[in-house]
């Protein structure tokens, strides 16, 4: 075990840091610390403007392979990337599902067309990509897919119908991967493809969800007869679910180092609110402040533990537990927050709904224990994979 | 002893429940929580003209219906469980309670009727204090002839900006702590008051500041002896929160019927999530949360009784609302986020009504102090 | 609502309080705050002795009917009665088993034979009871019950095998009540028997089960072809669960009140102790003494509330939860205990293992949360039959 | 930058874990608990002679292994997995650190050789004081000529009445804090030296009292500056912290895997109840404590390396030990008290192992400060 980097990536650390001060101005500097979860829908065509100046400096698709045109950083180095966007509080990311998402599966699944016909535009940050995921009877049972995808011989098209929802980003994105119900007659993860499809197309229609926070970052999309090219379909049909599950693995990886950093400017704040309103003199609050940066120093800790890890042989107990760790962290800081603020956590910024930044953390961290697998799934996940203990019943 | 609702005192909980299920229905908050005054003034006027609601525990001597705590607990419970936007608990728990307690007959005899008639009444007492109390007030006075100057500012005054009667608390310049504490009782007209509404994350109830400069009063306006309310300040502070904590038990009751409901007719794996333990184990807790804080709140409502007749168990007072409000404010809250989280993601959306109840228990978790600080309170009766 | 109890009732406690400062002196000042859980191995004859002393102040079953030989008390005496009782200290009950379980039952089910058999006894102080009813095997599951009754028509009684466990007081009873399985074929609650069995008897053994606390106050108890007469079953072979779930509802009533009492003792010397080391000055520690207090204040309400309702019309809910409230709260103060010993509460009196009172709540109220049924059990039936949530999906 | 065992790392601690298993077994363990001594001397010598885990992180220069903390805290993470009964923690953990840290060169070269070779030696520096640091020191010190004369009293000292050797901290009469202390080491045959063993609920580990009666100490007994000794001691401590937490997490593996192995034993209401939500859900979160915990004590295991040798990072070291031990403390206590849930009324009993480790558990975590104590400590760094 050892905890410094090399010199050469404090090298490069100075590297990325000193090109996002300077970049990360005019223009820019006021989306520093905008974008990121419960603000996605600020700004968007700045920061679309921000992810072709990424791109421009070779910064977009960084730990992507070289041979497809990313910068094929090391693990480490991948890790003091996010670190440093993120402490810089460059803004969230609009291009964030297409690289960290789309683009993996396809370079692990896609056809050469296929690579060669996407991934252009993800590296430039031209075009971006939503996720077709969940539907609203699915939930948490991730294979309850009722949308279908019907193979048109006339048109030598796919046609697809249904409904997906949370898909944030939606009314911004060139693309969608779309996992649809290839075989009618298929159940639950079973005879289901992975389709890709343009977004501009009449039979795609977004509508946004008003959330708890007043605002809209998630979207609802309806499918009425979308059109997908036969060849936009990733696998063959019946391999949806491996695709996505695949792609679900990409889900976890090096970004949560960013994540964190990005917790570490909220607790930074929350911090600076205690000692300018006094309630870091409160020995309860103190007690839960310094909980919090514990919580979030382990959480750094257990992430350098998975991504040093294997090696050590063992199943990645620390990777299972940590959708499960961080949700719950950032939703008792969501708490913290708006507890250090006291009475004065009920009063806007402006009528009729501009929540500050810590009420909008409040309210929208709840959602981190719900989306990707709510707690309660996770734990299950945690005891049948981690455990070993039984699968849940199924009634007769 | 017997600790149940008489027959009376069930038959106003269930009359108020059914009032309030269809007149409160979401639709009903939705439109009043974004209106321009918060409420709904013709339901007010109902309250007032066919429930006798804000009559409830005034005096028959003053026109009110001269009864007690429990019957006014079960009303505010109800209240809590609809979400009820009005300015009840301003009028009634705050400037009600007040004039009750502090007020001079001739006060009394002017403005109770004017509350039952549904005039809009509260109490402005604090600014940016973490504080609970007397010792919480920051606006000052200075004698003036017969006259108090008053200067100073005032937040978090519920329904401030609608108020037709305010009771201000104030210190006497240079005063500390829970002396020189004055209370006040004025129309909202007056030169001097200026009023600002705050908008508020819980939109089902309004917040404001209100500003007073050089607000000169006479002699008329001062509610108990000068320099020395801060005994009524704390006592109508108490009386107020077991009515918060009142509203708080009811919200508990609706977010477990909402989460129940709801997990009974959602799906996943084949089966409602109402069947997995994870829920079903969440619920319960909610159950137990819920149930306990009617047990808090009822108890409450009977010692609220004792301090207005000065009963024998009077002095239990500010221990009996400390109980009430430190159970409930983190029952009610963690019943919300748990409700939040047995909805999944609909829970998260504007449409449903969970984020309203969910708002409103961090809110109320807030006023008149949350867990911790009752919790300290009750500490330093039973250790220092 | 009222709060108040009347003079009358006044007039009782000042009559019972008085009964015991005149009679809990002498021979018995020794058993002041002794003998209650975790604690019931100790003194067993003096208590004994004691329990002839109740009955001859007439203080036994004050809750049973006077046509019986109890004492006929209202509600609201026995809850002053078991209040005074236990703020006295006197000391925990050898014949509670006897009067709150066994007695009632009989009175409810039993022959007029039975009762004028043992209800004497039992009024008396003369004759102690244990509950033979958990299963080595059964656990939460309570009607999963391996004991069998099988009628001998050669000897005219029923014998007894099997074997029954988490029994208290076995070795200083006289009789045990105990439900085995009449017909052999049966399953789960169908086709069980309520046994009235002598325990001085070859075929009955009673082995001491070494605790947590190194004492030994629950046991096993084996019945290896026992003997009981035809006349002591209570009620029909196959109506034993009927006869013991109408004798699980006399487990719950007017004795909760005496039970806070006891817990509020525990509790005064708790502050005391907390005063005393200066963990009173602790900011955390007073936010846990007043958790606890308030507690158990609410604790007392909801048991008020419990004891007056039924008028209400509501199911009663706050009768539903009172189990896992309690202990959750009991446990909760152990550990407060402990927690204000701080680094002393590894310290113990004496070797090998003698505990302090508090060392010994610490341990001992960790079976709080399991015996009558676990937190998770209780869980579960307070969403079934408090919530109408559905039953627990059985194996296929 | 690379968080994971080296393979010599991982051949460590799987040699550690299969010794253990094999030579702590429950039945040595119940033996070594109430044997005299409290741990089971022949067990010693091997751990000294065949595994040389004494030597483990002693400089070569001084016989020792001269490897890391890393090292020493994957064993001693095993060794909490176990239940080891030895004076490991007090000869290693702290009496080793302290002569690592403060000792002088004669001093490191006459202790640590016998070390080596099994004996005994423990750290005494507090008594009754809720303090972990060179605050609670309370036995004075005062010069007579070139010796030092210490009276008072020593409490909770880990193995005291076996120790073969012990490292003092005392303090100038008159001082007060963190000023005046200084640090000694010595034989435990001197004239002046009381101790008793103190029987505790914890029998895995044994402590002691040590009273000092004009103990009189000459200038070769003086570990570093004569009153400076503030910052060796409070380095000590977080040294020996760090240590603790590692056999929390370890003891938190254990009574994780018993509850699993027990629920899927266990069958009720036709199943296993390993199969029930809400054991799964008490067993993931038991998981979950302790993947974090391991995450916790290892970073806190290379910070101590850094402040061993002086490294970049060493300055981190009271806050990795904070961190570690603020979360290892709640998190055994909850994960051995969920053991004890989950196993139902067989964890009550003396027979099943449980108990044990919930014993365990609290007090590991009162000693050298709980979670409270330790976040208290964080927070003055982080916000005064």
């Amino acid at each position: 075990m050892k905890l410094q980097f090399s010199p050469e990536d404090e090298q490069f650390r100075a590297e990325i840091a000193g090109w996002l001060a300077d970049n990360l101005v005019g223009e820019f500097a006021q989306l520093k610390f905008r974008g990121g979860p419960g603000d996605e829908h600020m700004f968007p065509e700045e920061r679309k403007a921000w992810e072709r100046k990424l791109a421009e400096g070779g910064w977009t698709c960084v730990g992507w392979p070289k041979e497809v045109g990313g910068r094929g950083l090391s693990i480490e180095q991948q890790v003091i990337f996010f670190e440093e966007y993120a402490r810089a509080g460059a803004p969230g990311r609009m291009g964030h599902i297409g690289e960290g998402l789309a683009g993996p599966t396809l370079i692990a699944f896609g056809s050469e067309e296929q690579k060669s016909k996407y991934l252009p535009g993800i590296l430039s940050g031209t075009e971006f990509w939503c996720q077709g995921y969940s539907e609203p009877s699915a939930g948490s049972d991730l294979a309850n897919v009722k949308t279908k995808a019907r193979f048109d011989e006339a048109s030598g098209k796919w046609q697809i119908n249904g409904q997906k929802v949370w898909t944030s980003l939606a009314h911004e994105s060139e693309y969608c991967f779309v996992i649809a119900r290839t075989d009618p007659e298929s159940k639950a993860h079973k005879g289901l493809g992975f389709f890709l499809i343009k977004m501009d197309q009449p039979g795609v229609t977004v509508r946004p969800i008003e959330q708890i926070t007043g605002t809209s970052e998630f979207n609802e999309v309806f499918f009425d007869d979308a059109e997908c090219a036969a060849e936009d379909i990733v696998g063959q049909p019946g391999d949806g679910w491996k695709v996505a599950m695949g792609l679900l693995g990409f889900e976890r990886g090096v970004s949560t180092l960013g994540q964190q950093m990005a917790f570490q400017n909220e607790l930074n704040e929350v911090v600076k609110l205690a000692k300018d309103n006094g309630a870091a003199k409160d020995p309860l609050i103190r007690q839960r402040i310094a909980d919090a940066h514990i919580g979030l120093k382990i959480m750094r800790y257990n992430s350098l533990r998975m991504l040093s890890g294997g090696s050590d042989g063992s199943l990645q107990k620390e990777a299972l537990i940590y959708k499960l760790y961080w949700a719950t962290w950032h939703r008792d800081l969501g708490e913290l927050a708006v507890d250090i603020l006291g009475p004065e956590a009920d009063i806007m910024v402006n009528a009729p709904y501009e929540l500050n930044r810590l009420q909008s953390l409040f309210l929208f961290t709840r959602s981190d224990t719900i989306y990707g697998g709510t707690n309660q799934i996770q734990r299950n996940i945690i005891a049948e994979r981690g455990l070993g203990m039984p699968k849940e019943l199924r009634p007769v | 002893m017997d600790f149940a609702f008489t027959e009376e005192q069930q038959m106003i909980r269930d009359t108020a429940a059914a009032f309030l299920k269809a007149s409160s229905s979401s639709a009903a908050v939705r439109a009043a929580m974004v209106s321009d005054k918060g409420f709904d003034p013709a339901l007010w006027q109902s309250i007032c003209a066919d429930m006798y609601w804000q009559a409830l525990h005034i005096p028959e001597q003053y026109g009110g219906m001269g009864l007690g705590y429990v019957e006014l607990v079960a009303v505010l419970e109800q209240m809590g469980r609809y979400l009820l936007c009005a300015p009840y608990m301003s009028s009634v728990a705050m400037a009600t309670n007040a004039l009750l307690v502090a007020g001079t007959d001739a006060q009394k005899a002017l403005y109770l009727p004017q509350i039952i008639e549904g005039k809009i009444a509260s109490l402005a007492f604090n600014s940016a204090s973490r504080d609970w109390d007397a010792c919480a007030v920051s606006v000052t006075y200075r004698r003036d002839g017969n006259d108090f100057i008053l200067n100073g500012n005032y937040r978090y005054v519920l329904d401030g900006d609608n108020a037709d009667v305010m009771v201000f608390a104030a210190r006497d310049e240079g005063s500390v702590g829970e002396n020189g504490i004055s209370l006040f009782v004025c129309p909202t007209d007056l030169n001097g008051i200026e009023r600002a509404a705050l908008p508020t994350m819980d939109q089902t109830r309004r917040q404001a500041t209100i500003t007073v400069t050089n607000l000169r009063l006479d002699e008329s306006t001062v509610m108990g002896d000068v320099g020395k309310a801060d005994k009524h300040l704390n006592k109508i502070l108490d009386l107020a929160t077991i009515a918060l904590a009142a509203e708080q038990a009811g919200g508990m009751q609706e977010v477990l019927d909402m989460s129940v409901e709801y997990s009974k007719s959602r799906s996943q794996f084949g089966r409602t999530i109402a069947g997995f333990q994870a829920i079903k184990h969440k619920a319960a807790d909610m159950m137990l949360r819920g149930e306990v804080a009617r047990s808090a709140v009822y108890y409450a409502a009977c010692i609220a009784d004792e301090a207005l007749n000065d009963g024998p168990l009077a002095n239990e007072l500010s221990e009996a609302a400390s109980i009430a409000k430190s159970h409930c404010s983190e029952a009610y809250f963690k019943n919300a986020g748990e409700a939040l989280q047995i909805h999944g993601g609909v829970g998260f959306t504007w449409e449903y009504d969970v984020h309203l109840y969910f708002k409103r228990a961090k809110a109320s978790e807030h006023f008149l102090g949350g867990s911790g600080y009752h919790r300290e309170r009750v500490a330093k009766m039973l250790l220092d």
